[in-house]
């Protein structure tokens, strides 16, 4: 893949930062307002796909580091899951406990409060960097092979 | 015991049957062993047709010539059903659409 | 003559669809509701998650999550899989 | 009638995916088909999911009133995903098909039969 | 909470860690992947075997595992694991075990091995959490898991165009199926507002069968027999068969078994109290007829092949046929309690009887096949000849399978069919009759395999030499299996099979109480 023109490699520099600070907060806020982990993930990893269309393939991203993340998310999910099993798996062992994301919230309308839903957003982080790591993957994987013309056609 | 099976019209007994195969082979065997050695090849001269000994090339069929007759026989049957597996795609997606129509029609209608 | 029977074909099982769909509850007007309203009621205190689409989503049913999750990275290793650089031997 | 209309919009949705997959010899177009039906079945789980004047299930900021059904709503987020894992791994696998065949038209890409 | 009670999580969540952490594995060594998988599948194996040994040895109720909650409770995931659900995982846990020490010295030439290992174990957990799990999304869920990384797997080859052919064809047909499921399930949902089966299948039998549940059922039947492939569904499978490489034809089958497990599910747990009561006999009918279909056509269609797996591969559809002709029985006289004590049982018994069989002498049958591609090349039968003289262990392996399939005493595909045969018969003589001419063409078909591949003179271009140990130990696994259930069926059918069938026909404990 060849990079873009210099117009659009500054754009995608000045957007980049942007586009993955919306998939954080989407990320981040998905117990309280709508979005989540996969929503968010997949806005951040529009920002991939836009430093791999400008950039060139392999040069914005070397597909280890992608698949590294997409690993290490779901091992985080499936860790937050297996912790959980002093009850039983997938238990939400911080709510309402007092501690990370652990403040209780009582039944009905309120402002929104970003440290409670215990294991929910650390979940949402896992998922996020999972979808990010695996979105990326398939983009980095589908356009570095569709364009890259060294290939020969065999039968 | 163990190699019972009851079908509920009757039964049968794998044990048995593998008990009664061994006695029987070896049945077979004792008769066989009181012929004069080596009068089988000396009989009939060839070997068994089997692997392990030389066998003249022009002697082995090949696969697709195998049962040529029960094929020739079965044409007209053979024919459209080969021909109906297309490899399209398309026709893939209209046998489960069409399959899936007479599944409901059977359940509506039976 | 075969594009005709698979017209049919599809024809009867749209017929069929229309039949199940016909014999829904009204749109906007859902009858069984018991497990939804236990979400809504109980949601927010059992999970503390305001969004009680994200409760259900990781809490009530977050191992189909994990499921969900593993069909992205089946499918990203399958991806993969098909379009891995070099051939088939080393 | 007319509050059938988001069904028969989902069945019509459905009808339309599968006519491109059986008809339509395009791989490309194919694959369409499938995401097609898809999101007829997603469309149809949200509509179930909806309650008449009822707001979204979320409590931030909530000043009251009916809510709609959540559980549609989880489990379509879950197909959604799906659905683009599927549609990944189909691209993927037409783009290797038109690297040995040459072609992605459903004529074409039929060596194996019989 | 005891380990004891944490088991059915246990059981999907090791081969799960294993496939996330195999990618990580693979960049460290190229070797790795594969004996970290086998060790994960090992310990996978071992939790199903304790599982196996707390349900049947329990009283018969199922064991209801909740997800994420201490007190059971049907609005949650739940896990509920009957007789029938552990003796499907079992089928899963020893072939997957075969597959993947066959598959060690398979892979050596080939690229991508973490990926293919990690697929593996995908498989594996798809296949297990459909058999465990007792919510109807949660099925549909690890229904495409397993199918997306079947699909991958049949792709692994890369350089040749065909292996991507088949692996899109069995990719849409399986994402359709996937749809319909998802549609039928959608279409419950909006009935009874839950997705819990024990809970629907409540609904379904105080509602009986309106159109709505007749659809239902339909799309039901329809895409779990896709994911069987039973004719005229079968299309895409012998190609996906043939096309994947080596011992994965094996894990294919037994996946596809995973799709009569929710065939069998949903005729009898989630729609049996509807059959039984209104005695609605079209289920079992329409069972029967794709079952007698997929004998008939799989098997003649088996016999013009002249690609040794494709062959195989239409084999394998034949012998699913049996299967759901046996339980279709079963299905057709759930409202008959004296035709249901007289023969109904016995059939679902042969039936069942015949899945695990099949999934034995089929899966040793495709990994000669495998054997028989790594040594000389080709899948071509017309190109093969005289291998008996050089792989002699490869050649008995076949002839115990052929032997097996073909349904010879005292195998124990004879014994499964032989309760297929005489309860059938009692139900339509007609349907036992064509059943053995089926089991006729299959030996037929077998003679041909067995005499154009390993007898005749040598092949003259090739030094044809014996697979490596790896690849005969996956083998001798099958073997060992085949042998003792050819001499013990009793033993086999009191302890494994019967509770499992008690298990069908049984309905499901709500979880929670009421």
């Amino acid at each position: 893949m060849k990079p873009m023109s210099v117009i659009v490699r500054t754009m995608t520099r000045s957007l980049y930062p942007f586009i993955l600070l919306f998939g954080a907060y989407l990320v981040v806020h998905g117990h309280l307002t709508p979005g989540g982990g996969f929503q968010g993930g997949a806005v951040a990893a529009s920002a991939i796909a836009l430093a791999i269309a400008a950039f060139g393939g392999t040069k914005a991203y070397h597909e280890k580091t992608l698949a590294l993340f997409e690993s290490g998310g779901l091992l985080f999910f499936l860790s937050l899951g297996l912790i959980g099993m002093g009850v039983a798996f997938m238990w939400n062992f911080l709510a309402g406990s007092g501690s990370l994301f652990g403040d209780p919230v009582a039944y009905g309308s309120n402002p929104g409060y970003l440290n409670t839903a215990g294991t929910i957003p650390l979940m949402n982080i896992a998922v996020g960097l999972e979808v990010v790591g695996g979105l990326g993957a398939i983009m980095l994987a589908m356009g570095s092979y569709a364009f890259d013309e060294d290939k020969e056609v065999s039968s | 015991m163990w190699g019972e099976i009851f079908t509920g019209t009757g039964m049968w007994n794998a044990v048995v049957f593998a008990i009664v195969l061994v006695v029987v082979a070896i049945i077979v065997r004792l008769i066989r062993s009181t012929g004069i050695e080596g009068a089988a090849k000396r009989e009939h001269g060839g070997e068994p047709y089997y692997f392990g000994n030389e066998v003249p090339e022009s002697a082995h069929i090949r696969a697709s010539n195998l049962y040529w007759g029960f094929l020739k026989t079965m044409e007209s049957y053979y024919k459209p059903l080969v021909g109906e597996h297309t490899g399209n795609v398309n026709d893939f997606m209209a046998w489960a659409v069409l399959t899936m129509a007479g599944i409901l029609l059977l359940m509506f209608f039976m | 003559m075969r594009k005709s029977i698979a017209l049919g074909a599809l024809l009867i099982f749209f017929g069929f669809l229309l039949v199940a769909i016909m014999n829904i509850h009204s749109f906007g007007y859902p009858t069984n509701t018991a497990m939804d309203d236990y979400f809504i009621r109980n949601g927010q205190e059992q999970t503390g998650a305001n969004n009680i689409v994200t409760a259900i989503v990781f809490d009530y049913r977050g191992y189909d999550t994990i499921g969900e999750a593993t069909v992205l990275f089946t499918a990203v290793a399958g991806v993969l899989l098909a379009l891995r650089k070099g051939g088939e031997e080393e | 009638m007319i509050d059938m209309a988001p069904y028969i919009t989902v069945a019509i949705i459905i009808g339309i995916g599968l006519y491109i997959c059986m008809f339509k010899s395009n791989l490309i177009k194919i694959v369409m088909g499938i995401s097609l039906i898809e999101s007829g079945v997603n469309l149809f789980l949200i509509t179930l999911g909806y309650r008449h004047g009822a707001y979204a299930p979320i409590f931030t900021m909530f000043n009251g009133g009916i809510m709609t059904l959540p559980t549609p709503q989880a489990l379509t987020l879950t197909s959604i995903v799906i659905g683009v894992a599927t549609t990944a791994l189909l691209l993927a696998f037409v783009i290797k098909i038109y690297r040995h065949y040459g072609s992605i038209d459903a004529k074409d890409a039929r060596r194996l039969k019989g | 909470m005891s380990f004891m009670d944490q088991l059915p999580i246990l059981i999907i969540a090791v081969p799960l860690l294993g496939a996330f952490l195999t990618p990580i594995l693979g960049m460290m060594s190229k070797k790795l992947p594969r004996y970290t998988s086998t060790l994960f599948l090992a310990v996978s194996a071992l939790l199903v075997a304790l599982m196996a040994f707390e349900v049947y040895g329990g009283d018969g109720t199922p064991i209801i595992y909740t997800l994420g909650s201490s007190d059971p409770t049907p609005f949650r995931i739940v896990l509920e694991i009957d007789a029938f659900s552990v003796f499907m995982a079992i089928i899963m846990a020893g072939v997957s075990l075969a597959v993947s020490i066959y598959s060690w010295s398979f892979t050596d030439k080939y690229t991508g091995q973490d990926k293919f290992y990690t697929l593996i174990l995908l498989v594996v957990v798809g296949s297990y959490g459909m058999t465990l799990t007792g919510d109807l999304f949660n099925l549909f869920v690890f229904f495409e898991i397993s199918s997306i990384a079947l699909s991958g797997l049949v792709a692994f080859r890369m350089n040749r165009g065909e292996s991507f052919e088949a692996a899109f064809k069995y990719m849409m047909y399986s994402t359709l199926s996937g749809l319909f499921l998802l549609f039928a399930i959608a279409l419950l949902y909006s009935q009874y507002g839950v997705l819990n089966i024990a809970l629907l299948a409540q609904g379904i039998t105080a509602d009986g069968f309106t159109p709505l549940n007749k659809v239902v059922l339909a799309l039901l039947i329809g895409d779990f027999a896709m994911k069987a492939g039973a004719v005229p569904l079968h299309m895409p499978s012998p190609y996906a068969y043939s096309e994947s490489p080596g011992g994965i034809s094996t894990l294919f089958m037994a996946a596809s078994q995973a799709g009569l497990y929710g065939l069998f599910r949903a005729s009898f747990t989630l729609f049996g109290g509807a059959i039984s009561s209104m005695g609605y006999a079209a289920v079992g009918w329409i069972v029967i007829i794709l079952g007698v279909l997929s004998m008939f056509i799989g098997v003649t269609m088996a016999l013009v092949q002249k690609d040794v797996k494709r062959l195989m591969a239409y084999h394998c559809i034949s012998q699913t046929g049996y299967i759901l002709l046996g339980v279709g029985v079963g299905i057709a006289v759930l409202g008959d309690a004296t035709a249901m004590d007289r023969y109904g049982k016995a059939a679902i018994e042969g039936g069942l009887f015949h899945t695990i069989n099949n999934a034995l002498y089929k899966g040793l049958l495709f990994l000669t096949a495998g054997a028989m591609f790594y040594a000389t090349g080709t899948r071509n039968l017309n190109e093969m000849r005289g291998l008996g003289h050089n792989m002699k262990i490869t050649t008995m392996f076949f002839l115990i399978g052929a032997i097996a399939i073909s349904g010879i005493p005292p195998s124990n595909g004879f014994s499964s069919k032989l309760l297929i045969y005489e309860s059938v018969f009692q139900f339509n003589p007609a349907l036992s009759a064509i059943a053995m001419f089926v089991s006729v063409l299959t030996l037929a078909s077998f003679v041909k395999v067995f005499y154009s591949a390993f007898l005749g003179p040598k092949m003259k271009d090739k030094e044809i030499k014996e697979v490596p140990s790896s690849m005969i130990f996956g083998m001798a696994i099958l073997v060992a299996a085949i042998l003792a259930f050819s001499l013990f069926p009793g033993l086999v059918l009191d302890t494994l099979i019967k509770p499992a069938v008690e298990a069908l026909l049984r309905a499901w404990p709500i979880p929670g109480g009421v």
